[in-house]
C-alpha cells in the first residue's frame, strides 16, 4: 500500500513536472473560485450594510 | 472635405514646427535605443550583422509607438480634440489627418535615417535599401494600428505603458516581416520582394480599416 | 439601448436563471475533472513508446492539450460577446466578455506553465520560440490587454465599449499575427503544421484528455456565471430587484 | 427646437435626474442652475451629444440628434470647463482653425477684428501659451463672435473674466438670443442678464 | 522627519493599488519588448544566447524610463507638487520618498521577473542569478537618475521622449556594467564579482546625490 | 507682517508693474485687482516664492522668504487655480495627506467633520474623480477649516463654487482674518467680503 502510494507520488521519476503542473491548475482554480465566491459575499453584504444604512436614514 | 483635411494636417505640422523637438526626439530616441545594443551585447561584427534588422526594428516599433502617446492627448488635455468631434465633418477624415500629421512628423524621418543604422550594424547595401523600402511600408501601418490604441487609452492615468501593452502585441506581423525583408534582403534585392509586397498589403488594410476603429475608439473615449 | 428588454428584463431574469444553473455546472465541472483524473493516472500506460518515447511526464498532456484549447475558445467567445455588445448596445454581453476575460487568461497561463515544464524533460528547455508556443504567449498579451484597458478606465460603460472595440481590433489582427509568426518566411508557409495535434494515441489518453477539456468547459461557465452575477448586482445596485433580492436574505 | 424627453442621467451609482422634459424654442435664454454636483454639465454635454445618457432623447427641430449626428453638430456651438484652444498656437491661428472646422470661412481682418473686440488688442499673435486664465478664455469666447450657429451651449462662460469681459460676453448672448438664437448655459455667478428675461430651469443636488 | 517620508510613500504606494494595472503594464512592458527581439532576429538558440542580457537590460532600461515619466507629472498636473513644494518639509526627503515609491512598483518587479527572461533565452543558471543581482543593485540607480531627468522635463509637452533623450545616455553605464556582469556571469558566478562591486558602488553614490539634484530640478521646473 | 518691497515683474516682454510696494499686518484681508492679465496670478505666485520676481523682495516678519524658506513656508497656505488633490484618492485621504505636510495632526472624525462642513457629506470616501468641478474645488478649500496657518494666498478661490459655498467660505476668511490671519486673495466676481473691510490692491493691465 505505502510504496504503491510512493509509487504513485514518484510518477516514474517526474514527480516535480508532474506535480508542479498539476498542482499550479488545481491551486490556480481552487484560487479563482474561492475569490470569487468571496467577492459576491462581499457584494451582497455590502448591499445590504447599504441598505440598512438607508433605511436607518428614512427612519430619522 | 479635403479643406479641412488640410487644415487639420496643416496645424499638427504647425505645431510640430512651433515645438521642433518633438520631431527630432522621436529620432533621436531611434538612434538611442540602436546604439544602446551593442553596448550591452557587445561589439563583434559577426553579431552585429545579425542583429541589425531585427533591432532596428524593435526601435523603429518602439519610438512609433513613445510618440503615439501623444498622438490626441494634447488635444484631449486642451479640449480641442472635443471641439473637432463637434464639427459637422466626418471624424474619420480628421482622425485620417492627424495619424498623416503623426507619420510625416515621426515615422518618415526613421525611413531617412535607416541607413545610419545599416551602417552602424555593418549591413550591406542591398540590406539597406531594403531596410528603407520596408520602413517605408511598415511605419505608417504603425502610426494606423497604434492611433487604435492611442485613442482608447485616451486619459488614462499610465497611457503610455497601457498602451504599449495594447498595440505592441499587434505590431508584430510588420516586425516579422520587416526585419525578415532586411534579414533575407542582405543577400539580394530581390529575395526581399515578397515580404515587402505583405508589407504593402498590410499597409492597405491598415488604411481602409484602422481609421475607422480610431473614429469609434475617440468616440468612446471622449465621454 | 433603449429598448427596455435589453436594460433591465435581461439581468434580472438572467441572475436567477444562472444561479440555478451555476451548481449544476460547479458538479459536472467536479465530476469530469475528477473522472479525467483518475482515468489519466491509473487507466493509461506509464509511459508512451514508439515514436513519440514518453516517459511518465507525459501525464501533464491531459491538463495542458486542455488549457490550450480553452485559452483559445474563451478568446472566441470573449470576441463574440463583446460583438454582439457593440452592435446590439445590450450591456449583458458586455459583462460576459469581460467575465472571461480572467478565466481565459488564467488557462493560457496554465498551458504556458504545463508547457513549460513539459518541454524541460522532453525537450531539454522550459521554452523555445516555435511558433506555437508563441502564439500562445501572444494570445496571454491580448488577455492581459483587453483585462488592463477595461481596469484602467473608471467610467464602466466606456471600459465595456473601449475594451470591446479591443477585442474586435484584436479578432482582426489576431489571425494575422498568428499566421506570421507561424510563417516568418512567406517562402515557405508548408511547415504550418508540423506537429499535428493528436496522431494515434491510446484511447484511454484521448479519454481522459477529451474529459478534462469537458470539465475545464465547464468550470468555465461556472466561473463566468459567477462573475457576472457579481457585476449585475454592482452595476445594478440601485435597481428595484436587486434591492428586493438584497432584502430577502434579511428577512428569511 | 430643442426639445428634451424624458431624460434620465446617473452618474457612479447616484441618480443626477430622470424624467427630465423641457422644450425651449428660437430666441430663448436657457439658464440651467444647480447646486454643485447637481449635474450641469452633464446635462450639457448630453444635450451636444458628448455624453450618453441613460434613457431618454434629446430632439432638435423634431429629430434625435443621434439621426441628425452632423447636421445637429453644425447647429451647434458647445464651449465647455475646457478652452478648446492650442497652447502653442497664436489667438488668430487657433481662430482661424475653429472657423474652418465649423465650415466658416472667415477672413483675417475679420479675425484680428474679433479679437480686438474681445480685449486681446495686442495679444493676438502670440502663443496662447503666454496669455492669463482669463486672457485665454477670452481666446475661445471670440468664437461667440463669428460663429453663426443657432444654438449655443455654454458651460460657465463667466469664470476667470473680468467686469469688461463680462459684461461683452453678455451683450453676445443677448444679441444672439435677440437674433432668434438659443442659447442654453449655466453659470453660479449672477450676471444681470440671467436674472433677466432668461428661462430657469433647477437641477436638484 | 520620518512620517513625511512615510506619509508620501504610502500615498504613492495606495494611488498604485487604486490602479493595480500600473505596476502590472511596466512588468508587463517588460516582457513583451524581452519577446519581442527573437520575432525580429530569428530564433536560434546560439545567437539568443549572446543577445539575452543585452536584451533585458535595454529592456529594464526602456521601462524603468517609461514609468519614470509619470513619477512627478501626475503631481504636477492636478497641483500637488506645487503644495508639496509649499510645505515645510525637506523637499529632498520627499522627492526621495517618491523614487522609493517608485522603485518598489516598478525596479523590483523587474528583479522578480528575471528568471523568466533567463529562460526565454536559454541563459545558465548562474547568469540567472547574476542578472537578478545586477538588476536589484542597478534598477534603483535607474530610478534615481531617471528622476532627475522626469524632474528637468515636467510639464514638458512631447515630455516623454524627451526625457528619454536626457537620461538614456545617462543609463549607459548600467548598461554596460549590467549586461556586462550577466555576460561574464554566464561562465561562473565569482567572475561578475567586481561588475557587480561596481553596480553597488554607482547606487551608493546614486542615493547620496541624486535627489539633491532632483529636488533642485523641482524647484526649476515649478517655476 | 508681510511687506513687499520695490517689486518688478516681467513676463515675455511687457512689465507686468515695477516697483510695487505694500505691506499688510496681522488682521488683514489684501483683495488684489486687475484686469484679465494685469498679472495678479502672478503676483500671487511671487508672494509664495513660486515664481521668481525680476527685482525686488518679499518679507515675512521682515525677513526675506527666500532667507526664511522652509519658516516662511509653514505659515503659509496657498490655493491656485489647481486644486492640488489627488484624483485617485478619496477626499478624506487627500485631506489626511495634506494635513500630515503641512505638520498637523488632525483626527479621523476632524477630517469628517471638516468635508461636512464644507457641503460634501455623503461624498467624503468616494475617489474624488467622481466629484463635479465645484465639489474638487471644495475639497481643496476644506484645507481651510483644517489649517492654521497665518497667511493665506488664494487665487481666485470663488470660482466653480454655488452660493452656499461661497457664503461659507467668506464666512471661513472672515472669521481667520478677524482671529489676526492675514489673507490675500483674487477674484473678478463682487461678494460682499471684498466689498467690505477689505484692503484693495489694483494692478493696472
Ligand atoms: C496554442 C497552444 C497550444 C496547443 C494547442 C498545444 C497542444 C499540444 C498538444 C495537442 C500536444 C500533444 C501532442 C503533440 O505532441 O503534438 C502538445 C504537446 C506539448 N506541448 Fe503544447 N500546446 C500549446 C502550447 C504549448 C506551450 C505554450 C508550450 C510550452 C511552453 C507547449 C509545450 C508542449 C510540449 C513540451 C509538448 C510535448 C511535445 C512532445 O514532446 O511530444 N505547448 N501540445
Ligand atoms: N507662461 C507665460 N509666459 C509669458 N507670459 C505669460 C505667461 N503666463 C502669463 N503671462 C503674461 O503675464 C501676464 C499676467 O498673467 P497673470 O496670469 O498673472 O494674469 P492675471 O492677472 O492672473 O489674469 P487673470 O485675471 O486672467 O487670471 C499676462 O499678460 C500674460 O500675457
Ligand atoms: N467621472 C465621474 N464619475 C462618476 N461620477 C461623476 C463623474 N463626474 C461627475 N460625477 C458626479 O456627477 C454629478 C454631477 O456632476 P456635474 O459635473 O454634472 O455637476 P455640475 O452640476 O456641473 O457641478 P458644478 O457646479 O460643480 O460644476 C456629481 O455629483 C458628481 O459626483
Ligand atoms: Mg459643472
Ligand atoms: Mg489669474
Amino acid at each position: 500500500m505505502m510504496t504503491k502510494m510512493l509509487e504513485f507520488i514518484s510518477q516514474g521519476g517526474y514527480a516535480g513536472y508532474v506535480w508542479s503542473a498539476y498542482g499550479m491548475t488545481m491551486t490556480l482554480l481552487f484560487i479563482e473560485t474561492v475569490g470569487l465566491r468571496r467577492g459576491n459575499r462581499a457584494i451582497l453584504a455590502r448591499l445590504q450594510r447599504l441598505l440598512r444604512l438607508c433605511n436607518a436614514g428614512d427612519k430619522q | 472635405m479635403f479643406k479641412v483635411f488640410w487644415s487639420v494636417l496643416h496645424r499638427d505640422l504647425l505645431l510640430a514646427v512651433r515645438r521642433r523637438t518633438d520631431v527630432l526626439t522621436t529620432l533621436v530616441f531611434f538612434v538611442i535605443v540602436v546604439s544602446l545594443f551593442p553596448l550591452g551585447v557587445g561589439t563583434e561584427r559577426a553579431v552585429l550583422r545579425v542583429l541589425g534588422p531585427g533591432v532596428a526594428w524593435v526601435a523603429a516599433l518602439l519610438s512609433s509607438m513613445l510618440a503615439l502617446e501623444r498622438l490626441f492627448a494634447a488635444d484631449y488635455e486642451d479640449g480641442t480634440l472635443e471641439q473637432l468631434l463637434l464639427t459637422d465633418q466626418p471624424l474619420v477624415l480628421l482622425t485620417l489627418a492627424k495619424i498623416a500629421a503623426h507619420w510625416l512628423l515621426t515615422g518618415l524621418p526613421l525611413v531617412l535615417i535607416a541607413p545610419l543604422v545599416g551602417m552602424q550594424y555593418h549591413l550591406t547595401d542591398s540590406a539597406i535599401t531594403v531596410m528603407m523600402m520596408s520602413l517605408l511600408l511598415g511605419t505608417p501601418v504603425l502610426s494606423l494600428i497604434g492611433a487604435i490604441g492611442a485613442a482608447l487609452t485616451l486619459g488614462l492615468r499610465g497611457g503610455g505603458i497601457l498602451l504599449a501593452l495594447l498595440i505592441l502585441p499587434l505590431y508584430i506581423p510588420v516586425l516579422v516581416y520587416g526585419a525578415g525583408a532586411v534579414t533575407v534582403g542582405a543577400v539580394a534585392l530581390g529575395e526581399a520582394r515578397l515580404y515587402l509586397t505583405l508589407l504593402a498589403a498590410f499597409l492597405v488594410a491598415a488604411l481602409a480599416l484602422a481609421p475607422f476603429a480610431c473614429a469609434a475608439a475617440l468616440r468612446i473615449s471622449i465621454e | 439601448m433603449t429598448k427596455p428588454w435589453s436594460r433591465f428584463a435581461a439581468p434580472a431574469s438572467f441572475y436567477p436563471l444562472t444561479g440555478r444553473l451555476i451548481p449544476v455546472f460547479w458538479v459536472l465541472a467536479a465530476a469530469f475533472i475528477l473522472i479525467a483524473l483518475y482515468w489519466g493516472f491509473f487507466e493509461t500506460p506509464d509511459q508512451l513508446g514508439g515514436s513519440n518515447a514518453q516517459k511518465g511526464y507525459y501525464r501533464i498532456i491531459f491538463i495542458h492539450v486542455g488549457a490550450a484549447w480553452m485559452s483559445m475558445w474563451l478568446y472566441a467567445m470573449l470576441v463574440a460577446w463583446a460583438a454582439v455588445g457593440l452592435v446590439f448596445k445590450t450591456r449583458l454581453s458586455f459583462m460576459m466578455a469581460n467575465a472571461i476575460a480572467p478565466t481565459g487568461a488564467i488557462f493560457t497561463f496554465l498551458a504556458l506553465w504545463t508547457g513549460a515544464i513539459w518541454g524541460r524533460p522532453s525537450w531539454g528547455t522550459y521554452w523555445d520560440w516555435d511558433p506555437r508556443l508563441t502564439s500562445e504567449l501572444i494570445l496571454f498579451f491580448l488577455y492581459i490587454g483587453y483585462i488592463a484597458l477595461h481596469s484602467a478606465i473608471d467610467d464602466n460603460r466606456r471600459a465595456d465599449r473601449a475594451a470591446s472595440l479591443l477585442a474586435i481590433v484584436g479578432l482582426v489582427m489576431v489571425p494575422v499575427i498568428f499566421w506570421s509568426i507561424n510563417c516568418p518566411d512567406p517562402n515557405q508557409c508548408a511547415a504550418l503544421h508540423q506537429r499535428s495535434g493528436l496522431r494515434k494515441v491510446d484511447g484511454n489518453i484521448l479519454f481522459a484528455m477529451l474529459t478534462m477539456t469537458l470539465g475545464f468547459w465547464m468550470y468555465s461557465f461556472a466561473t463566468t456565471l459567477m462573475r457576472v452575477r457579481s457585476m449585475i448586482l454592482t452595476r445594478e445596485a440601485e435597481t428595484a430587484w436587486v434591492q428586493d433580492l438584497v432584502r430577502a436574505p434579511e428577512r428569511g | 427646437m430643442l426639445q428634451v424627453a424624458k431624460l434620465e442621467c446617473r452618474r457612479g451609482d447616484r441618480l443626477l435626474f430622470c424624467g427630465l422634459d423641457f422644450q425651449i424654442e428660437a430666441g430663448t435664454l436657457l439658464h440651467v442652475r444647480g447646486r454643485n454636483g447637481s449635474g450641469k454639465t452633464t446635462l450639457l454635454r448630453i444635450l451636444c451629444g458628448l455624453f450618453t445618457q441613460d434613457d431618454g432623447e434629446v430632439r432638435w427641430k423634431g429629430e434625435s440628434i443621434r439621426t441628425l449626428a452632423e447636421d445637429f453638430r453644425r447647429d451647434l456651438l458647445y464651449l465647455g470647463h475646457l478652452n478648446g484652444i492650442k497652447d502653442d498656437l497664436t489667438g488668430v491661428e487657433n481662430l482661424r482653425l475653429a472657423t474652418t472646422l465649423d465650415g466658416d470661412r472667415v477672413g483675417r481682418d475679420a479675425l484680428w477684428a474679433a479679437l480686438r473686440r474681445i480685449g486681446l488688442a495686442g495679444f493676438e499673435d502670440l502663443p496662447t501659451r503666454m496669455l492669463s486664465q482669463g486672457q485665454k478664455k477670452r481666446v475661445a469666447l471670440t468664437r461667440l463672435i463669428l460663429s453663426r450657429a443657432p444654438l449655443w451651449v455654454l458651460d460657465e462662460p463667466f469664470t476667470a473674466l473680468d467686469l469688461d469681459a463680462v459684461n461683452l460676453l453678455q451683450e453676445l448672448i443677448a444679441t444672439h438670443v435677440a437674433a432668434g438664437g438659443l442659447a442654453v448655459l449655466t453659470t453660479h455667478q449672477t450676471v444681470p442678464l440671467t436674472s433677466g428675461q432668461a428661462r430657469h430651469l433647477d437641477l436638484g443636488a
